[in-house]
């Protein structure tokens, strides 16, 4: 890939957050105007333990580039053990997604309280950036999918 | 126990009590310091700019050749700690001067921060532990009210050097309690002797070391103990010599009942 | 297959002036299921929600999209529009383009794309809604108030006042909280003890009030309307219906070493004590730390002196379960721990002190009657240096990033006092800012200046440096006379900053309500909901939410206690029927998801089911809609992938990602 | 002479400090033992940088005065530090030939016979390049 190419280069990212930290986080991101990059895409949950590594798979099967998931901060879900699930599940799921070729890099866990717009934003653009370096993803993307 | 050690080039010259009392008082207490080798001088002062490495390097073979051994790597100089301490800290977290130092450096493996840095105080502390020795006291100086001198270098910036509580520390009064004499606080403990200006504006540095020694006598102290040979000068040789200045190895030495043996 | 309508605000030119929201409109026609898309400068007004009506009517939709701000801000404003119009409110959906798009990106390009795709995101969840039918749940008529300061008390008198039951729930053994520690209250120096106790009383007086102190909150489950809570009473070793507060036991005790809470451990109290004279309830405890009897067995003089029978050193700790519709958080604050600013030798010097200190040394009840002077050797002080921003307005890892509000203002009080008590004094106030935005406040601060001659500077202090003769050496700056500074002082204040009260971590866990960074508690929304947590039935009182004043606090406790009462009149609530629903036919039986219920709402039973045509009974998974609150956890869990989330099932989640990665 | 604008880039860069997290509060400056040797004070520094006044940084006698003691760094509540960007303008003038406070010639009237090697080797690296 030539370094212009990479400098087009613009991922599919999908975020998935809980209804009542992150999303509340990423609100409080965009009425203070800290802005990240458009590539990311949020999808409301009522909590992150609503996540099913099936989302995540099929997310990549269709061409995501990377996949975050923002949660409570751990002993703050508003269901008290949610994000605690949602912990344990996307362990097991990113170390098997890394067996298969899809980098660790590409997925992430990152907890963002109602409060923390700075650090939503902080987040986004990182993992943006992570993801850009990575380049596009190739695995598990179902080529029939493609445009 | 055996450690690496950092003399550095004043402990050589001026400042061969400060080695030699620590050594002796190290077999007392049952660890050894094992000098590296071919050891370069660390500068005296930390290169703060971020772009400058090459003042860094030699700080960093210090620290690789304790890793190369496993070691812990101890320092006694106040100067020396300071820029050890720093420079490995930012080996281990600053990207950009860890990668240009490796650069320069080429080790077989690169070295990130990996050695541990302490200061001859902080043996005591954390691995000795001042309760052995207190036990290991043959000559307790009982009587003496000592006031310990900080200064900067080992204290402070705290949140790297994590030595003590840079405002209100308490290792030199607890080593001083340990040989059995009796601390003496007194604000100034924390305050510049106005270091490397003394080549310069001797004036400057008087009034400042006055200050530290004038505040010291008015709480009652009668000597005062230091580990930094330019803080030790400066004491001496700038302030009215009011108050004698030690090392504090020697006391430390004085204490095990191990300083006869140095004489000879 | 759906008729969805598409809606997209301009949002004045919140939204349009990033986003082309005609494209938008264009584009997102071409959707399957949309069958009509419009643009307008506000959907949300009434004009805008007629629209949507209009729409309805004449198209026949069953879905709508609305493209506009967070659905945290208006989709309950459009569910209701949907319903009026006559179809499920839980057919529509909200497209976040405001605060996920339009306010974040600067290239119209660019956000209007990323606008079209999350706009397709939501047509293509409508696609997959259902309609769904709250269900009702009962509302217990009783409130409760964690915390009995001036937030808690206010709170609750305003409730009880308007009919409705409450409980106090107060840690330490009296009501009164912080306020009744201070002296005297800005900006029109009332005798703070004059305006708190009258309503300390009113709260013990009356009839629909009911106060737990000593005691805690233990353990909190249920919901909105319907909160099982379980209190804590610690064991006060003094039976309260029996003791008539006569105060002997607490002269006669033996034990007088104990630190006195009250005034910040300044002085001791006894062992059996009550924390200060106007407590209430003035029934003392006995600190067991403390209690001769208690900790060896031997002396046991208060019981001896007590007429009225009332010591009891075998009472236990009890645990009181109630049920409460709603409940507030009114934990207020404590000042911060100074071991990070040893520069100003708070550790060092008994002469330096906490400005709260200096409010127990200036009242009549404290440890020094009343009196200015020196804790170190009960001299009057001359020279008193003032340090502002201790701990506050920190961005570095020692203090607090938050600005703490009150103390311009309790400092301004505290030197204009002494100034007028002892006019002799020299009083000096160094300072980085002076703020004093509320009613009459900048005036206040002005007088101090102005009419008590008390020496504001501009510029911090260094270090404090305690001389061997027992005066304190104050090094600071002059940043208007660009001078160093190096005053001789008797006393320092230090305005240490306050932070929310350490238990609060604890209660907010127990309530799922959020906290932020700080320990504050996260309210629904900064601007329009500032009194109530995000958690429903949760309501914000006083510091625990933000530092405030005294005013500002009550002010706040009577929002709040409005929030609760509107709560209380209702006798049912809608709960939320975006719950979990098993699918039977796929479901085995294997207690999974039970297991990661967090609610207890999953139980299972044996049921005659008919799969394609085979009868037979099977043991199968049913969740109470009532206890369900739809986080999900079990339909992840689900190893059949029978269990979905009505709302946010997988098909409808699995559209939303596939119309992303388009 | 490179522009102001650049020199202030540089001395951000080689000190790494954030200028515009000051809020002013002048506890640099209660804290320093050398604020009366000073022309410019350690607080000023914060904001000659913003201004992107080098020119008079760099002529300022406070380069040379500074001990770095740290006292300024410990202290500083906004993590600005301004003792790094004093020490940085000291580094743009020792990195120019011929620009040393110290002067070979002067040192050894300078030296006396108790005088540490650690003295003269942090001398040489604050004065000289």
């Amino acid at each position: 890939m030539s370094i212009k190419e990479n400098e087009e280069f613009r991922p599919k990212i999908v975020a998935f957050c809980c209804n009542w930290c992150s999303y509340a986080g990423a609100d409080l991101a965009g009425s203070s105007r800290l802005g990240y990059p458009a590539d990311v895409k949020i999808i409301r949950v009522p909590c992150s333990c609503r996540v099913n590594p099936m989302f995540i798979l099929r997310a990549f099967e269709k061409g995501a580039d990377g996949v975050i998931i923002c949660g409570c901060h751990p002993g703050d879900c508003h269901y008290s053990t949610g994000n605690y699930y949602a912990r344990r599940r996307m362990t097991l799921l990113f170390s098997l997604l890394d067996y298969v070729g899809v980098e660790k890099g590409r997925t992430r866990v990152e907890w963002v309280s109602a409060a923390e717009g700075v650090k939503f934003s902080a987040t986004m653009n990182e993992f943006v950036e992570k993801i850009r370096s990575l380049g596009k993803n190739v695995r598990l993307e179902d080529l029939r999918c493609r445009n | 126990m055996k450690y690496s050690y950092y003399s550095g080039c004043t402990l050589r010259t001026k400042a061969k009590s400060l080695d030699v009392y620590a050594r002796a008082s190290a077999k007392a207490l049952g660890f050894e310091l094992e000098e590296i080798e071919n050891w370069q001088c660390c500068g005296g002062v930390y290169p703060l700019g971020s772009d400058e490495i090459a003042t860094k390097l030699s700080s960093v073979r210090a620290l690789n050749e304790a890793k190369q051994k496993g070691q812990e790597l101890v320092t006694m100089c106040s100067a020396c700690h300071h820029v050890i301490k720093r420079v490995n800290d930012d080996m281990k977290n600053v990207d950009d001067i860890r990668t240009r130092a490796n650069n320069y450096m080429q080790l077989d493996e690169p070295y990130a921060g990996e050695t541990t840095v302490l200061h001859f105080l902080e043996v005591l502390r954390d691995r000795v532990g001042f309760d052995k020795i207190k036990e290991k006291v043959v000559n307790p100086l009982t009587g003496k009210k000592i006031g310990a001198y900080y200064g900067c270098l080992l204290l402070r910036p705290s949140n790297i050097m994590a030595f003590d509580n840079a405002e209100n520390p308490t290792i030199m009064e607890d080593f001083i309690r340990a040989l059995g004499a009796e601390p003496v606080i007194y604000p100034y403990r924390n305050e510049c002797c106005g270091g490397h200006i003394s080549l310069k504006e001797k004036e400057r540095a008087a009034s400042m070391c006055n200050e530290i020694v004038k505040s010291a006598s008015g709480f009652g102290a009668d000597m005062l103990i230091t580990a930094c040979p330019l803080c030790m000068y400066n004491l001496n040789k700038n302030s009215a010599g009011d108050l004698p200045v030690y090392y504090i190895t020697e006391l430390l030495a004085e204490a095990l009942g191990v300083k006869e043996e140095v004489a000879k | 297959m759906q008729r969805i309508g598409v809606f997209v605000c301009h949002c004045g030119s919140n939204i349009a002036a990033t986003v082309d929201v005609k494209k938008v409109v264009e584009l997102i026609k071409l959707e399957p299921g949309v069958v009509h898309a419009e643009d307008y400068q506000y959907m949300c007004s009434e004009a805008g929600q007629e629209k949507i009506a209009v729409a309805i009517r004449e198209k026949g939709l069953t879905g709508i999209v609305v493209c506009s701000c967070s659905p945290r801000m208006h989709e309950a404003t459009f569910r209701k529009a949907a319903e009026k119009a006559g179809i499920n409110p839980y057919m529509v959906e909200i497209a976040n383009i405001r605060e996920q798009c339009s306010w974040i990106h600067k290239d119209m390009e660019e956000a209007t794309k990323k606008a079209v795709i999350l706009a397709r995101a939501a047509v293509a969840k409508v696609n997959l809604n259902a309609p769904l039918k709250p269900g009702e749940s009962l509302v217990t008529k009783r409130a409760l108030v964690i915390g009995g300061g001036i937030a808690g008390i206010q709170t609750a008198l305003d409730i009880a006042d308007a009919g409705y039951e409450v409980d106090i729930v107060e840690k330490t053994p009296s009501i009164g909280g912080r306020m009744s520690q201070l002296d005297k209250t800005f900006p029109t120096l009332d005798c703070s003890a004059c305006i708190l106790t009258p309503k300390m009383v009113d709260a013990a007086a009356h009839e629909k009030i009911n106060i737990y102190t000593y005691s805690e909150v233990e353990k909190v489950s249920g919901f909105v309307g319907d909160f099982t809570v379980d209190i804590r009473k610690k064991a006060r070793y003094v039976d309260m219906d029996k003791c008539t507060g006569c105060g002997v036991c607490q002269e006669k005790c033996p034990s007088k070493k104990a630190p006195s809470e009250f005034n910040r451990g300044l002085n001791k109290r006894s062992a059996i004590y009550t924390p200060f004279a106007q407590a209430i309830p003035n029934v003392p405890v006995i600190d067991a730390d403390y209690c001769v009897k208690l900790k060896t067995g031997k002396c046991g003089l208060c019981e001896k002196v007590c007429q009225a029978g009332a010591i009891d050193y075998t009472q236990k700790d009890e645990i009181i379960t109630q049920k409460y519709g709603a409940i507030v958080v009114a934990t207020g604050f404590d000042v911060i721990k100074l071991d990070k600013y040893d520069e100003y030798a708070y550790s060092q010097s008994k002469d330096v002190i906490t400005s709260l200190e200096l409010e127990r040394i200036m009242n009549a009840a404290g440890p020094t009657k009343g009196h200015l002077e020196r804790l170190s050797d009960g001299k009057a002080p001359k020279n008193i240096v003032f340090i502002q921003c201790v701990g506050s307005r920190c961005s570095d890892n020692r203090g607090k990033s938050y600005c703490s509000k009150i103390c311009c203002m309790y400092t301004a009080k505290h030197a204009m006092l002494i100034r007028d008590k002892y006019p002799d004094v020299n009083v000096t106030v160094f300072y980085i800012d002076v703020r004093t935005p509320g009613k009459n406040f900048d005036e206040f601060y002005r007088r101090a200046v102005e009419e008590y001659g008390v020496n504001y500077i501009k510029g911090q202090v260094g270090k404090v440096l305690p001389q061997p003769d027992g005066q304190l050496l104050v090094q600071g700056v002059d940043l208007i006379d660009n001078k160093q500074i190096k005053m001789e002082a008797d006393m320092v204040v230090l305005a240490a900053a306050i932070e929310p009260e350490s238990s609060v971590r604890k209660i907010a866990t127990m309530l799922t309500a959020s906290i932020d960074t700080n320990n504050f508690l996260t309210e629904a929304h900064p601007k329009l909901r500032p009194v109530e947590s995000p958690t429903a039935g949760v309501f914000l009182s006083g510091v625990c939410q933000g530092p405030k004043d005294i005013p500002e606090t009550v002010a706040q406790a009577g929002a709040a206690a409005v929030k609760v009462v509107g709560l209380l009149a209702k006798d049912k609530l809608l709960t939320n029927p975006c719950t979990a629903k098993p699918d039977e036919l796929l479901c085995n039986g294997c207690s999974t998801c039970a297991n990661v219920c967090p609610y207890g709402a999953i139980s299972y039973e044996d049921k005659l089911i008919n799969d394609h045509g085979i009868r037979e009974t099977r043991r199968v998974a049913s969740v109470n809609s009532a206890l369900c609150q739809g986080c999900g956890a079990c339909t992840v869990a689900c190893p059949s992938g029978c269990m979905d989330l009505q709302g946010f099932s997988n098909r409808q989640i699995i559209a939303e990602v596939d119309a992303i990665c388009r | 002479m490179e522009t102001a604008a650049k020199q202030a880039d540089l001395i951000r860069e080689i000190s790494g400090v954030n200028p515009y997290k000051c809020m002013k509060c002048g506890k640099c400056s209660a804290s320093c033992p050398s604020y009366n040797e000073m022309d410019i004070k350690p607080h000023q520094f914060v904001s000659y940088v913003l201004h992107e006044d080098i020119e008079s940084l760099v002529n300022s006698k406070s380069i040379w005065k500074c001990l770095s003691c740290f006292a300024c760094v410990e202290r500083c509540p906004r993590d600005v530090k301004p003792g790094k960007l004093i020490d940085a303008a000291r580094q743009l003038v020792v990195r120019q030939k011929g620009q040393d406070f110290l002067l070979a010639d002067e040192i050894p009237e300078l030296l006396d016979p108790d005088i540490p090697q650690q003295l003269l080797v942090s001398a040489f690296r604050k004065y000289k390049r």
